[in-house]
């Protein structure tokens, strides 16, 4: 059950890049948090900005009671969090949303994660571990200062394929395009998960499409309120059973939705290519 | 200590009440929050069909408050009878359902099917919403479409009738008045104010929408003196909403002269805002030696004048 | 790149203007900043004898904005003419005065004042003035006053007139047609909001004087909506006024059809504040590929509308 | 003269109480800045709250271009400042106001300071002793906690007596009652300047009337802008040669005033007491 809390920072971590891991302390978030799931978080009471942000759960320590976030500073919000002096106080709800669903029995795990993307397969690939599933993560970016978050995932054995838009770190270019590469080297059955900026969970879903496997994406929209009240955050899902499409809260029936229901901005919906992906997926 | 008021005949264990639009239907709240904590829920608005609501982006930041075009996604009328009403009837708290219509007939139809549900303690008349008939122009910002729709909207039903006022008119205690001469048993002041932010980058309105509604504590110092002036115009309660998020938020409208306080933007900025401002009323009280929080309604000694009428509490 | 625009037959070098009110005489930013800098000025606003203002507090905060209730403290208009009117002649900037009264005689006879004077480029109206002979109420919220105010003052002078709207009406596309009307060069858009701040401590006014006006960011999405409707409902230019303290924010109105821009409480916040939006109007420029401000102002898109009619510039 | 800049914090120290002593470089306070004077300042750019807040200048390193304040946080603009990470920014226009004036030749300046009332005093001290003056400092407040500028002074040579209500530290009561006993002793002639809250500052006046001594008082209304412009920090003074009191702007025409021309709210403004006392001062 999410909580909601006033929390302290107990540990903050600066990195390159305008990245930060903040560390704070919130029993049922470090408890309950599934890969995938989000917190709301504020820094502090100013009123404006007036709204408390959405951050993906990194990562929990159910004893310490405590969870972290990777946050890149990007506008008021997040700068604020990011500027936090230990012990400052921030008021966070959760943990929120809808998990990423494992694997069908025997199919790879295959992760695509972008720049801050990256924060919820920590989680996922423990979760793989403790199920002893294995799972394999694709990590890009415009250059390596994004990609901070690797040793976890190399600690815990799990390969980990960077790629980088200037070349600086593994991969130039799309992080697709290693995925692609693995996919066509003809492993057995996998499942492809994705977050990050949109174009890239965009190509994802199209690559799943294209190889029919099924996939899920973490999608980003702005949110308002996390708890399915405001509206803000909704997006055009269409489920194979359905006539046509519907909004539906990324924050309550997210931010993980099945790829194939998808209706990306601006595209069409074709129902009929996503009920084909669906029947094979 | 009392925090109990009465609104229109209807008993609120505390003056405290979820606003339409920014709390669902209270049953989203549930995992998050004991509803029996609050005096009362007014649900999102609701006409006869399900709405799909505007296109997206609905809601954008502004400094201290938020501008949204939700466009009234909602359930319809029958289907929040069915399937929401029943889940609510767990909660010892007053549920109060926002009427939207694209025409009078519309609102007087909704509040019939509402009249006829069990647990439904009153309807609050979202006179906002834009008139088909008339171009899209709201009801509530000219006095006799106002007056016809309250009117049309008592004659549907016994339940209270709660006319919420928009802020976007230049004498709001005029509307309050004729609220009240058309059978209103309260007023619930202030709507959002109409505002719009533009992209400048795409030289367009941030909203998919155009214009949206703006809300939270930016507002509330003229949400304040809207109820203040609407309180002076008429007997029939006054229920406040603007930019509520604290304990001396609701009292200012408390003290202006309204019997309850409606907090809207403040539940998606923190979900436990209830149990806060409560903890916080009681303090006041406390600490002003106070035990009914009806004997602080109306006190605002206002310069160059004697003190407002006292509560009747 | 040029940032020189045209109001009223005046030419600013840039569209930003320091709102009366908030910028003293000029002469206190002197040692602070160059005011050559500012393609214009506009006084506080002056009745023919000094005045003493209200008592304190004058001024309290609200979440992202400022009420205040100075009651036009100052100098008087023939002081201003003889003492700092000659001052602010060593500056390259456009001076307004903003003209008060408390009758219409008043209002025609500061501004006779100013015509005689030298170095005045336009009077910017104040009719958010209350009327000492209509009980106090302001010229600016009825049509027929401020029909008649403007006309006044048109007939008093052939200085540029420019009534400043005010926010506490329902329709301000009506009231700008009304000025434009009345003979009005151009029409500032908008004054404050009306608001009321409660300390519930002493529960009384947070203000000496009571209600007060409402600027600064928090208001920002209603003056960009008024600011709109403005433009569309007249031909003569619009001054955009409410919340500017950002390039973006001087953008916003421009784009929605103003020609100017005035900026009131970033003065208090930041002295600085026209360095900064001037190089950020530029640098916007710059990335969209536009060599003159005037190429954006109307521009907005509307969803369901074409273009806003463009500029002339 | 004044100039406005974005600023960073240098160091920052925080002691007990809420109180925070906090350095920021600004070549033109750190050079120009007079005791009594003050600045404008803001953490970063929130507009909530909106303002930038008044406070005296504690003391200024011309060669590192700093200037250092003495901050109790008590609501959000103060607290914005005493939480400001090191690096953090911050706005800030000074030095503004109107400074202590020296005593005339041959009498003694006696200071009297309540809590964050000490700040000016520091500078002031330095300022007596360059012009080869001397001085002695009556410090007061509720607890030992609201005294913690005091090593600063006696590194000086200055005396300071200090007066705790609770007597946690030194005369336990008001610190009017020392400085009576100082002035009852019959020392030579002397000036008093009072900054603190306007009851300490209102009693100093007072004892400056009743003894026929020249006082100034620095004010502390509420302030919006500092320059002048916002008349919102206005208070009644009246001048021996004006017929009534004036509203005046303590930022700038103060906030140092001759307490003689004080009208204390609340008070009748009696000109033919201040009358009097001009004449004797
Ligand atoms: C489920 C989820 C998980 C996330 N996890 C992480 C994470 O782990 N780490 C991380 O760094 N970030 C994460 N984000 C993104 C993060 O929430 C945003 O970066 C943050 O909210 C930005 O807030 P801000 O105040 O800093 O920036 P803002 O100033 O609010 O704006 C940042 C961006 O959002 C856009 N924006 C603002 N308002 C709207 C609106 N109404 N509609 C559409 N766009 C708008 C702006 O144009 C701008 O590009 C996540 C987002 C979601 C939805
Ligand atoms: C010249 C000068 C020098 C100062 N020097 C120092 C110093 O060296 N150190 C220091 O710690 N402080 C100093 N102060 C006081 C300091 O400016 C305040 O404590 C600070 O502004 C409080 O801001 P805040 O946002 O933290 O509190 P706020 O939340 O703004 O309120 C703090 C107090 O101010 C009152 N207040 C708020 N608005 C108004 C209003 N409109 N009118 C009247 N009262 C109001 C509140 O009721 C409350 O009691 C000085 C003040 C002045 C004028
Ligand atoms: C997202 C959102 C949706 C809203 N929907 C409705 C609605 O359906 N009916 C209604 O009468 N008011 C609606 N409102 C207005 C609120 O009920 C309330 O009057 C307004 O937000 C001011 O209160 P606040 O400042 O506490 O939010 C909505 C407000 C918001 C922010
Ligand atoms: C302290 C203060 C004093 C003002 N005095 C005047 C005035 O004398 N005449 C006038 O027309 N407007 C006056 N105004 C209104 C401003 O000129 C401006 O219209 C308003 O503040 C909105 O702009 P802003 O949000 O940029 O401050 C005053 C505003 C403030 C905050
Ligand atoms: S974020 Fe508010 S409904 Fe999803
Ligand atoms: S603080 Fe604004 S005039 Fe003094």
């Amino acid at each position: 059950m999410p909580a909601n809390r006033d929390v302290a920072l107990v540990a903050r971590e600066v990195l390159e890049g305008a990245y930060v891991l903040l560390t704070f302390r919130h029993p049922e978030v470090a408890r309950e948090a599934r890969a995938g799931q989000f917190v709301m978080i504020k820094a502090g009471t100013s009123a404006d900005p007036p709204l408390r942000r959405p951050f993906s759960i990194l990562a929990v320590d159910p004893e310490r009671e405590t969870f972290s976030l990777f946050l890149k500073a990007v506008g008021a919000g997040s700068r604020a969090l990011a500027d936090l002096p230990p012990g400052g106080a921030a008021q966070c709800v959760g943990p929120l949303g809808r998990p990423f669903e494992p694997p069908s029995d025997g199919s790879e795990a295959l992760m695509v994660a972008g720049g801050y993307g990256i924060a919820p397969f920590l989680l996922f690939v423990r979760e793989l571990r403790r199920a002893g599933r294995t799972g394999r993560v694709f990590y890009g970016g415009r250059t390596v200062a994004d990609l901070q978050v690797r040793e976890p995932f190399t600690a815990l054995g799990v390969s980990l394929v960077p790629a980088t838009e200037d070349g600086s770190l593994g991969h130039r270019g799309r992080v697709t395009a290693p995925l692609e590469e693995y996919l066509d080297g003809g492993p057995g059955p996998a499942t492809l998960y994705a977050c990050g900026p949109d174009a890239m969970m965009r190509a994802v879903a199209r690559v799943a499409e294209r190889r029919g496997l099924p996939a899920q994406v973490s999608l980003d929209p702005w949110m308002g309120c996390g708890v399915g009240t405001c509206l803000g955050c909704v997006v055009r899902i269409q489920r194979p059973d359905e006539p046509q499409a519907k909004y539906r809260c990324a924050c309550t029936e997210g931010p993980v939705f099945d790829a194939a229901t998808v209706v990306w901005p601006g595209e069409a919906a074709s129902l009929a290519r996503r009920r084909a992906v669906e029947v094979k997926g | 200590m009392s925090l109990a008021v009465e609104i229109a005949g209807v008993r609120l264990k505390n003056p405290l009440i979820a606003a339409s639009g920014t709390f669902g239907y209270g049953v989203e709240y549930e995992g998050l929050l004991d509803l029996s904590l609050l005096g009362g829920i007014v649900s999102k608005g609701l006409y006869m069909e399900p709405r799909d609501g505007c296109p997206t982006p609905r809601i954008v930041e502004t400094p201290s408050g938020l501008l949204n075009a939700i466009g009234l996604q909602g359930v319809g009328a029958p289907a929040f009878v069915r399937d929401v009403l029943p889940r609510l009837a767990r909660y010892d708290t007053a549920v109060f359902v926002n009427v939207c219509g694209d025409t009078v007939e519309e609102y007087a139809e909704v509040a019939r099917v509402l009249a006829g549900a069990p647990g439904v303690a009153g309807l609050e008349i979202n006179i906002s919403c834009p008139n088909v008939k008339k171009g899209g122009m709201a009801f509530g910002g000219d006095p006799r479409m106002t007056h016809e729709v309250v009117a049309a909207v008592r004659k549907a039903t016994r339940l209270p009738v709660i006319p919420k006022l928009s802020p976007n008119v230049a004498d709001v205690a005029l509307f309050a008045r004729v609220c009240e001469e058309a059978g209103a048993d309260a007023v619930s002041c202030i709507n959002t104010l109409l505002g719009l932010v533009v992209d400048v980058e795409a030289r367009r309105p941030k909203l998919a929408f155009g214009t949206g509604g703006l809300s939270g504590p930016a507002i509330r110092p003229v949400a304040v003196r809207m109820a203040w002036q609407a309180a002076r115009a008429v007997k029939i309660p006054v229920i406040g909403i603007g930019g509520v998020s604290s304990a001396q938020d609701a009292l200012e409208f408390l003290i202006v002269g309204c019997r309850a306080v409606q907090i809207g933007t403040a539940n998606f900025v923190e979900p436990g805002v209830y149990a806060r401002v409560l903890a916080g009323l009681e303090d006041y009280l406390g600490r002003h030696g106070l035990d009914d929080v009806n004997a602080v309604v109306g006190t605002l000694r206002f310069p160059g004048e004697g003190a407002e009428a006292g509560s009747e509490g």
